[in-house]
């Protein structure tokens, strides 16, 4: 974890509201993250708290950041052009496990949840993976092994936790890794929990400091019968699904 | 010559810059060498773990940031077996936050630390509820401040500094009191009640509603409380409450400070306290001034 | 229909923005039609010409600016002779804000006020200094706030607005003496006490020193002050304080506001005012609401 | 009085610290302003206040202002460029009093006060007008009569106000128009005033409104034995001399 002085290489414009930001970090390319993991981006638009963006693939030593432009911050990262330089604090958090040969990984995504589960992907070639990805319209959706959509602009109308449970009947399935709205992932982890134990998410929370000394990103983690507030930037941002407190 | 040398009451320091109580955790070695500050505060404890408050928790706003961290921590005890422990070897003071809900959990928690040499002082949130009396902060209430003060002074030798709330109707009377019960300094400002909502939906941004507001915007507010307070009072001040830069610590200093705090700063700029402190020596230094040359000399005041 | 329709006690208005006391004056009819403003108010006067206080006045700080007018004014006298009668055509609500030393003073300038049939309201402030209690401001003791309501709303039948100051312990009991007092409504909030100093030389920004803190820098607080405020009293609220869009009186609104007064933010944009109004008459109209649907909704608070 | 949408036209680069910015306001050329009033010009770097500058020349639709670069808000404008648009409140404030033809008048000015009587001095050629100017050295020195800088690096070495009283005793002048540091200006009255009644001064304060609500641009004028306050931006910022108090 540094706070890398980077250089925009790219900045490419996915649809009206996604765009993949790279930036280049003078640093050992081995250093730079992990899937899972995240960077805090420094902007002008937001003085007190950078932004957390995901890892959506790192090449060499550039990472690349797929973002939704939802606010000011993210607005302005998508105005960001090649040459500009900026200030990105990373990789933090901890990332997904390991996904060791031919484990059968369900990836599940909604939205720009798409993100830390594409560089998990790149990561492990070796795994075998079946992805399953949701949005509300096609302006949402990404390459993956069955798409869901809201509208039913594209592919198979209504929630990414469709067929899900079908297809728990019908596939073996190691592990389950997902990141996308808290509700679909609850819902996943739901309808889940009863096939695969192991249910990695993502979670997200408002974030001062991203190095885990504010508590201000605190999220509801079991402790027994009772509970304590582990925080997103440091302890996760991936929790076990079965332990995170979905009732809030 | 080290022009940057500043003491608080018993305490010397290589520097005035040092870390906002709960804005601050050892992570920060990842970023340059914590011996590097002036002085290391702790976020506050409590006699039990404490939980925190649901979340939101945190919101930045168009002027700084709340927070609403309801002192999140482990309680005294798994403090002093691990946390405090990161800390030892430490050759800069370290000073601990600590708070309680009654005077005499204060004091039970002042004679636990006492017992750990390489805490060189103790800063004494009071911005608690004191479940003696309504609920209300300690910190509101003179006379409170002053029973607290008088207690925990007579069990310590060490350097003992009252945080002051800002959210009172006459913050140096709550000095005065401090002064008068024994501490050796005072800190100033914690975070003032602030609030925000969402305008499209009405949702509060914090899960508690009301909150504490830190950041630039809370800056002219400090600087008139630290200034009201050093007129009144003759001992030194920590000062705090939207530093962002080395030319705010000077208006502080100005202002009547001794030693200053930086905190929601840090979270955009980890390296912030340690930029402040080699600017302040450029300026200093090529100034040829010192801080106790411009302590509290702030004029054109009629 | 229109959607922005809103009241205080006694009044009602065809929007809820006017502006706030000592930030206007009617040279800003050359910039639009003063009618379209929910209700006018003036600036405090006094029984007596008041001079002001030295120079530098005003500051303008990160988040805000600092001022330190010294309620420069003519006297009631002056006032009700010249200044006023430049108000009497218009034909939205027009609320007269005074101040004064003494409970007996307040009193005369009310019944002095009474006489005037186009003055619709009062609003009163209570921030000046009381030298009937050591000098300390009328707005920081509830007993006193209370007692000065009640002779008031025992004078008049108009508006009685009681503006209330932040810099309290509590604002929630002083808004409660109002109340009980028997004002229509409470306006909040004023100035909170702030303070600059020029980083290079040490010079005061400000002659006086301590001045009042404006502009969205205080918005969280007032925000704040507004939602306790509405949460324990039942008379409507005027809300100020760092308003600087719709956006920010949607805020105000969900907080438990009735009406909303500009401030700080029009010295830059002299027909904010106006802005405001049409961007809330959009918003409104377009989400099929009106102010009282939601106001104080704040919500997901726990 | 109005707030204006005007266009940068120019913005011409004098020396290392001045600059001639030039806005073209879509108004009635006479409406534009007189000469010792002034525009407040809205700048992003200063949120609250605009930036009070005086009129240094009209031309049709085109205001002409001079601008010494002295800190943020007056570096931001160094930068606009021509086509920027920007908001222009004005003109405001009290105009110094019109020449009659003939008239003798002197002006003395330090530093960027040359500002407002340029302007005095191309509303009436017909006045007889002798020209002081000064400042700190060469960078701060404009085509005058005569020249005086305070290092010798142009002109005469010494204040503006060095020969005066001997000029004044030599040569009658009906009027003196000052606008400078509120030093020189004092000085100047001082020195002048037993041989020159008619000395109207371009005073400077701190400004919230400029418009004459907020009484923050207050200034000591007698009144009697007594004094009160005036507001530069409305009752100003040209007053009578001997009308100021000059001591605070
Ligand atoms: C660990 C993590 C990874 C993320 N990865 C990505 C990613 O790869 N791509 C992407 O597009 N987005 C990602 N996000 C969400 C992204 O951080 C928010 O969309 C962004 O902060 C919104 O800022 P804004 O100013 O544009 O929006 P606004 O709505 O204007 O936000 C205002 C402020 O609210 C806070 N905020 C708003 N939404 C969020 C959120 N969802 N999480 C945390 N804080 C928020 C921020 O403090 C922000 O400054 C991630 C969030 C987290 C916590
Ligand atoms: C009536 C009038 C006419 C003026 N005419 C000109 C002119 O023609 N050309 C020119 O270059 N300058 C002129 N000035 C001065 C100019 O307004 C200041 O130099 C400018 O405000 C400085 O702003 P800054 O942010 O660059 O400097 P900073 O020092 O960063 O100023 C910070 C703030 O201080 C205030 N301030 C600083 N200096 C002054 C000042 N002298 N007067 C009022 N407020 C000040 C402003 O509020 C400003 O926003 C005039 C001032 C007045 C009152
Ligand atoms: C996230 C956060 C947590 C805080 N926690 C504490 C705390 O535990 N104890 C304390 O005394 N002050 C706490 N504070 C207040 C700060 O120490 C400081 O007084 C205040 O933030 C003003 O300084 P700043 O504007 O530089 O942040 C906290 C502030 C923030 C922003
Ligand atoms: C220059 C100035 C003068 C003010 N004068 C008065 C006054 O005479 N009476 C009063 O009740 N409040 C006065 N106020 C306070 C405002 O009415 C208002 O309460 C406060 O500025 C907060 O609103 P804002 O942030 O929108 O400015 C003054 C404020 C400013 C900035
Ligand atoms: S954001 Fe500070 S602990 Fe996570
Ligand atoms: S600046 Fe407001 S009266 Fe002059």
């Amino acid at each position: 974890m540094k706070d890398h002085k980077g250089l925009i290489v790219n900045n490419i414009k996915l649809n009206d509201h996604y765009y993949l930001l790279s930036i280049k970090i003078d640093d050992d390319p081995k250093e730079l993250g992990l899937a899972g993991q995240f960077y805090e981006l420094k902007v002008k638009s937001s003085q007190r708290f950078r932004v957390p963006i995901s890892i959506y693939d790192i090449h060499d030593n550039i990472v690349d950041f797929m973002i939704k432009d939802i606010g000011k911050a993210t607005h302005e990262l998508s105005l960001y052009k090649k040459n500009d330089s900026i200030s990105v604090l990373g990789p933090l958090g901890k990332p997904f496990t390991e996904a060791i040969n031919n484990q059968k990984c369900l990836l599940i995504t909604g939205g720009v949840g798409y993100a830390p589960l594409n560089y998990f992907k790149n990561t492990f070639p070796h795994a075998t993976i079946t992805w399953f990805h949701g949005g509300a319209n096609k302006d949402e959706v990404f390459p993956a092994d069955r798409i869901y959509t809201n509208d039913g602009s594209e592919g198979i109308k209504g929630f990414v936790t469709l067929d899900l449970e079908q297809y728990l009947k019908e596939n073996m399935v190691d592990r389950i890794l997902t990141c996308g709205p808290r509700i679909m992932m609850k819902n996943i982890v739901q309808i889940a929990l009863p096939y695969v134990k192991d249910i990695e998410v993502s979670l997200e929370e408002y974030m001062a400091c991203g190095i885990g000394v504010c508590f201000g990103c605190a999220v509801k983690i079991k402790n027994g019968e009772d509970f304590l507030y582990k925080t997103v930037c440091k302890d996760g941002p991936i929790f076990q699904g079965s332990e995170v407190i979905w009732d809030e | 010559m080290n022009r940057l040398k500043t003491s608080l009451g018993k305490l010397s320091f290589n520097n005035p810059i040092t870390v906002a109580s709960g804005t601050f955790g050892i992570d920060y070695q990842q970023f340059y060498d914590l011996n590097l500050l002036g002085a290391i505060v702790t976020k506050t404890i409590t006699p039990e773990l404490k939980k925190g408050n649901p979340t939101p928790r945190v919101y930045e706003t168009e002027c700084g940031m709340l927070n609403s961290i309801g002192l999140q921590n482990p309680g005294i005890d798994e403090f002093i077996k691990t946390t405090v422990q990161d800390y030892k070897h430490f050759t800069n003071p370290l000073i601990v936050s600590f708070s309680a809900s009654t005077i005499d959990e204060f004091c039970e928690m002042l004679t636990k630390l006492e017992a750990i040499d390489f805490i060189k002082g103790y800063e004494v949130n009071v911005s608690c509820p004191n479940v003696e009396n309504e609920g209300l902060a300690f910190g509101v209430d003179e006379k409170i401040v002053y029973q607290l003060t008088k207690k925990l002074s007579e069990l310590t030798k060490k350097e003992l500094i009252i945080k002051l709330s800002p959210n009172v109707t006459d913050i140096v009377s709550i000095a005065k009191a401090a002064e008068e019960g024994g501490a050796s300094s005072v800190a100033l400002i914690n975070t003032l009640l602030g609030m925000a909502i969402d305008w499209k939906t009405g949702k509060s941004m914090i899960r508690r509603g009301v909150a504490g507001y830190s950041g630039v915007g809370v800056k002219p507010v400090a600087l008139q409380m630290v200034y009201r307070v050093h007129q009144a009072i003759s001992i030194p001040i920590l000062a705090m409450g939207g530093i962002q830069n080395y030319q705010d610590c000077l208006e502080f200093i100005y202002a009547g400070a001794s030693m200053l705090a930086i905190g929601t700063s840090q979270f955009s700029d980890p390296t912030l306290p340690i930029t402040i402190i080699n600017d302040l020596k450029d300026h200093f230094d090529s100034n040829k001034i010192t801080i106790d040359e411009i302590k509290g000399k702030v004029w054109g005041i009629a």
